[in-house]
């Protein structure tokens, strides 16, 4: 089997989609003939035309915006919005109109649409480029909130939002994108939304994670185990809907947990991790619940990035919390 | 400003269609005004929630309408009722959302206009969406979007009228200038001379009518309408007319304008003008009036019984189109919300 | 004393504001000559001016971004967003730029600026009138986010966030504007940004609350203690700066929480609550941490309205709960 | 098109100020420049995060800021870098900036410029509320923001030009019409004909000017600072340069555009233009070009080196301009910081 990169799976995802349904298009920032500035619509304008691979106007509220018109108006449309950053000046079309319309309108419209948001730091760019808002999206009834950090579940995921008729916010973590390979298949096939992966089983800790975090989590993962120390390592992959059973299974055996995401801490997705694994798994619990996150900061620039970013050392140390708990 | 028909009836030109459409469309301009005042009228009843009423709106909505397809998509809003009935939307859904009903947003499978947008300008890009969907899947129909002047002030009109025109979508911008947003007049909103002159900005033609004026904004979206159908892109339409009422039941329009200027309005009545031209045709007698003020009522009673008659949404109904499968999340939520409820 | 509505004491502070500091200006849709929708600037364009109480053009991205602009500019605006819902369209100007120009900075420049949003559902408004997104802005770092429940608190808390150096959110419950009135003092008085309120002591069980959904956690606690049970009852008041302590050590005193909000649950900022006793009170808790919050929904229409509320029943209900676990 | 200066040096009418100031001038820009190439020079060590190259605008920035008084507000995007200096803002910042420092957004108390907005469109409506801050503390002091034709299709773009109109605040609009927003060419961002024709949608007088023609991007913001600063409101001004390298240094325009648009825009140059000039009116030799040249070349190795040497912000000195002080959760998180660091 191929073994690809995240960045090469997407596009393969991409091309399969297109391929399959000619209701699928791509419109975005640059997806067209520069092949987006992250090279995952790479080749796809050349090869469906660039009616179905759309560079657009700066203008990211347009984008999704109309990306909804035409989701509603029968098409599949996969938008790309740059980097996390600029997901914002689209809040209002994503919170207000694509999360709601099946709602609004009890199923007689629907906004089957994939929103690509490339997230998150680590590699020193600019101001504004490193962001982590899952839990933002992830607060928006209405929306599924995926994120893989693998390049299989990469194309499976995006193939099942693509698939799904609902909206999905595809996370796509920008450290990813070619910071691994692996053996990739062809053509189509879907991951189910909705399901967390155990990583790695262990006995004594969880260490729950997801996007970018996991690369750091699977090493804390193993320095632990140089220590004797069984971690159970859960990659999150959907935010919503959650895979609260999974988690809470895990909790419950180990009885200790740590939650790891860039994104700040104060109302972070781990809150509401911590929170499910509180309301379920208290009488389990050895050790109290803790968060290894991003500050409560602006996300900064790349001379202070490793300020920020949980490091191995910080997971590892949190764990150990736990256990000495 | 382009004008056809002069507030004392008066034919400007040429009248764009027969007497027997005029007819037609001077009765549903009339169910209009029945169905607003009512809407009115329940509101002070608390039989409906907070109501934006259109009164003196009503030709700028059944003429743009009387110039599509009827499979043509309307995106519009809160004020829009007329126009939306125009394009099938049935009165009594169109009730059923105002007595806080989500069926109201609803309409039936065959009815292409998305429910009303209470969001001021975050609409209008849709419109631009489903005019592209139909392009690139093949079809002639369009989309017109109806918006008000305070609308043109937020960023999303902007985008919408670029998109559009950089698609060359055939999407028809109503922007029925009302004179004000809210308690802001026109005037303080923006510092160009019309909402018309803005197509400029994006290349796109602009046209001013007199809204009030049921041929005149029927002849200028007609117009619109087969250069869209044709691929020839977007319009930018001001009907300029006037919110003869208060912004909603909520609002208290004397804190902020002159009486006077409604009385002013009063006398360019858009009903009043069609009533006078068909008149002076030999094509309007009381008895006609009657008969159809009458079917009015009667329908738009007929449309009330229906919206309260709906029973309101069953227990746990609330969460049921979050999505198309509800989520473990979301069906433990409706257990627990129906427990809740016991 | 005067006994004031929370408006009217609204409408006090903005007076006094702009009585004492000639930078103070207020602007908004409709905030002018009609006084704004919820007349809380009712009097102040004709007392100071309308160069002093500004009607804007109905754009809420260049409300708040114009605002920034006089902020760093040396003016001390505080800006009405009409509901809400309507926030959204300037939340990249409130993430992107107000959040973060003290620290894009260093200090050098900064945005003394309250945003004034009315906000909740309970009044049987149209769609997008009763929103709660306060977690979204509490999970933005750079801003302080307050919610008032008694009008003694919205003047004070208000006048507080007029003095701040750093912007804030100032979220105030639709549904209380006029729902309770109670003495108000004259003139400028702050209450202080970053501490809640034990509105009332317990033994048995902490509930935790804020802006509207403090009548139904009251008159809960009314309820309980009619049953004997003692509730202590917290008005949060302020999510960021969020006062951890007095939460940490009401729940370590009674051993039991329940959190009320009225926004969805996923990652709302009972999450963060559940998660900050989750890590610092896991010894002390006798019962699992339980959350009574609006459902992962849109927030419904009038008819509806009773279902997604939390009500006086579903906060008696987890209590007991806590109490029997 | 506004010219004053043909790509040939030749003069269109009058010049706008003497020789003395037009050296003055020409050395600026070949200081931008210096400090352009050095920036992609230096990120192709490795020693500058992402580097956005303004070659070719130099008349446009350097222009603009010649006609502004120098406690006027410039508010400025990632390709500004000129502008920014021109009104103060050192090169060491710019160039600490571009490390991935914070401290390069922080420029010294007496320097009226905002530190560069990476968002597209976002930054346009703070320079209208700096200049109507300015109204209305009573100052004559104005403001000019300066951003890429691509921002144009933001939202925000749109705000701010309505906003500004309407509360006539002294802002002045400076779009660098640089052909491209990344890989979108000018004419696939918007059907207007011009940037400078959108001015006409918010009552504005809007100029288009040949942006590589220092005298006529002078003369058209001089004209717009003076009204301005009389009161007279914003004014839309249209550069039309070209962006002759990448967009950033992440950027591989051969993807998409033509080498022969880079070579035909390289032959209008701003500078060489001047050069001519100047040395058409015996005011420029290569003597004194070697002089600048090296001149600019110490005092951009200066500012190197400055940025180089600045210590690292210190553990824990990320979170500490979150806020004035400090409130309790950020302390206990710098504890956790720094203890994490060790
Ligand atoms: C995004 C947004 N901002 C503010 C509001 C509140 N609001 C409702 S209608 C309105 C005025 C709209 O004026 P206009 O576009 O002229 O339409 P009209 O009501 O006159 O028909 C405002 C400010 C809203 N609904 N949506
Ligand atoms: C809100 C936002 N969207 C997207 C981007 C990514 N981006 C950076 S520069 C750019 C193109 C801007 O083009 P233009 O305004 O013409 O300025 P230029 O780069 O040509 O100077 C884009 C899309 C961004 N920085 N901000
Ligand atoms: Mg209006
Ligand atoms: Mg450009």
């Amino acid at each position: 089997m191929r073994v690809l990169t995240m960045a090469k799976a997407l596009n393969d995802a991409l091309d399969v989609g297109l391929e399959k349904d000619s209701h699928v298009m791509i419109m975005g920032e640059d997806v067209g003939r520069t092949g987006g500035v992250f090279r995952i619509t790479d080749g796809l304008a050349e090869k469906y035309g660039e009616h179905r691979v759309v560079d657009t106007p700066v203008a990211e509220s347009g984008i999704i915006g109309v990306a909804f018109g035409l989701a509603v108006g029968g098409m599949r449309p996969v938008a790309e919005l740059q980097f996390m950053g600029f997901s914002y000046p689209a809040f209002d079309q994503i919170i207000s109109h694509v999360s709601r319309i099946r709602n609004r309108s009890q199923h007689r419209f629907t906004a089957p649409m994939v929103i690509r948001i490339p997230y998150g730091g680590g590699i020193g760019a600019a101001e504004h480029h490193s962001e982590s808002a899952e839990a933002i999206y992830a607060h928006t009834p209405g929306l599924k909130v995926v994120v893989p950090s693998t390049p299989y579940d990469a194309k499976g995921l995006l193939l099942a939002a693509i698939a799904d008729p609902d909206p999905v916010v595809f996370c796509e973590p920008i450290r990813l994108y070619r910071a691994v390979k692996e053996e990739v298949p062809e053509g189509w096939y879907e991951v189910e939304i909705g399901r967390a992966r155990v990583e790695r089983e262990g006995a004594d800790v969880t260490l729950i994670s997801w996007g970018a975090m996991m690369l750091e989590t699977r090493k804390a993962a193993d320095r632990l185990a140089d220590d004797g120390v069984s971690a159970e390592v859960i990659d999150v992959r959907s935010l919503v809907p959650f895979d609260a059973e999974a988690v809470t299974a895990s909790v419950s055996k180990t009885g200790r947990a740590v939650i790891v995401h860039e994104a700040p801490r104060t109302a972070g997705f781990g809150a509401e991790i911590a929170a499910t694994i509180a309301e379920h798994c208290l009488y389990s619990l050895e050790a109290p619940v803790l968060r290894v996150t991003g500050w409560d900061s602006v996300f900064p620039l790349k001379r202070s990035e490793h300020q920020y970013l949980p490091s191995v050392e910080r997971i590892v140390a949190a764990a150990r919390k736990t256990l000495e708990a | 400003m382009r004008q056809r028909l002069t507030p004392s009836g008066g034919l400007v030109g040429e009248a764009p269609f027969d007497i027997q459409l005029t007819r037609r469309l001077y009765r549903a301009m009339v169910f209009a005004r029945t169905y607003d005042r009512k809407g009115m009228a329940l509101q002070k009843q608390g039989r409906l929630a907070t109501y934006a009423p259109f009164e003196g709106q009503e030709a700028a909505q059944i003429g743009a309408a009387a110039a599509l397809e009827p499979n043509d998509w309307v995106v519009a809003t809160y004020r829009d009722a007329a126009l939306m009935w125009a394009q099938g939307y049935p009165w009594e859904l169109l009730f059923a959302g105002r007595t806080g009903d989500e069926r109201g947003g609803s309409p039936p499978e065959h009815v292409p206009v998305m429910p009303p947008s209470i969001t001021v300008g975050g609409h209008m890009v849709h419109a631009v969406g489903l005019a592209w969907a139909e392009k690139l899947q093949g079809t002639d129909r369009i989309a017109l979007t109806s918006f008000g002047d305070g609308a043109t002030s937020e960023g999303d009109f902007h985008e919408a009228m670029n998109f559009a025109a950089v698609y060359e979508v055939g999407c028809i911008f109503l922007c029925q200038n009302n004179g004000w947003a809210i308690s802001l007049p026109r005037e303080r909103q923006t510092k160009s001379a019309t909402i018309a002159e803005k197509a400029i900005a994006y290349g796109m033609p602009g046209i001013q009518v007199d809204g009030n004026d049921l041929f005149a904004v029927y002849e200028a979206v007609k117009e619109a309408a087969d250069r869209a159908r044709s691929g020839g892109g977007p319009t930018l339409i001001e009907a300029v007319t006037y919110r003869r009422g208060p912004h909603t039941t909520s609002d208290d329009p004397n804190r902020y304008r002159d009486p006077a200027e409604v009385e002013e309005w009063a006398r360019r009545d858009p009903i009043e003008r069609v009533r006078i031209y068909l008149s002076e045709h030999g094509a309007w007698d009381d008895e006609w009036q009657a008969a159809i003020e009458a079917e009015a009522q009667a329908e738009i009673d007929r449309a009330i019984e229906l919206a309260e008659s709906m029973p309101p949404l069953g227990p746990g109904e609330i969460l049921d189109a979050m999505f198309e499968t509800l989520p473990p999340h979301l069906e433990a939520q409706r257990r627990e919300l129906v427990e809740g409820l016991r």
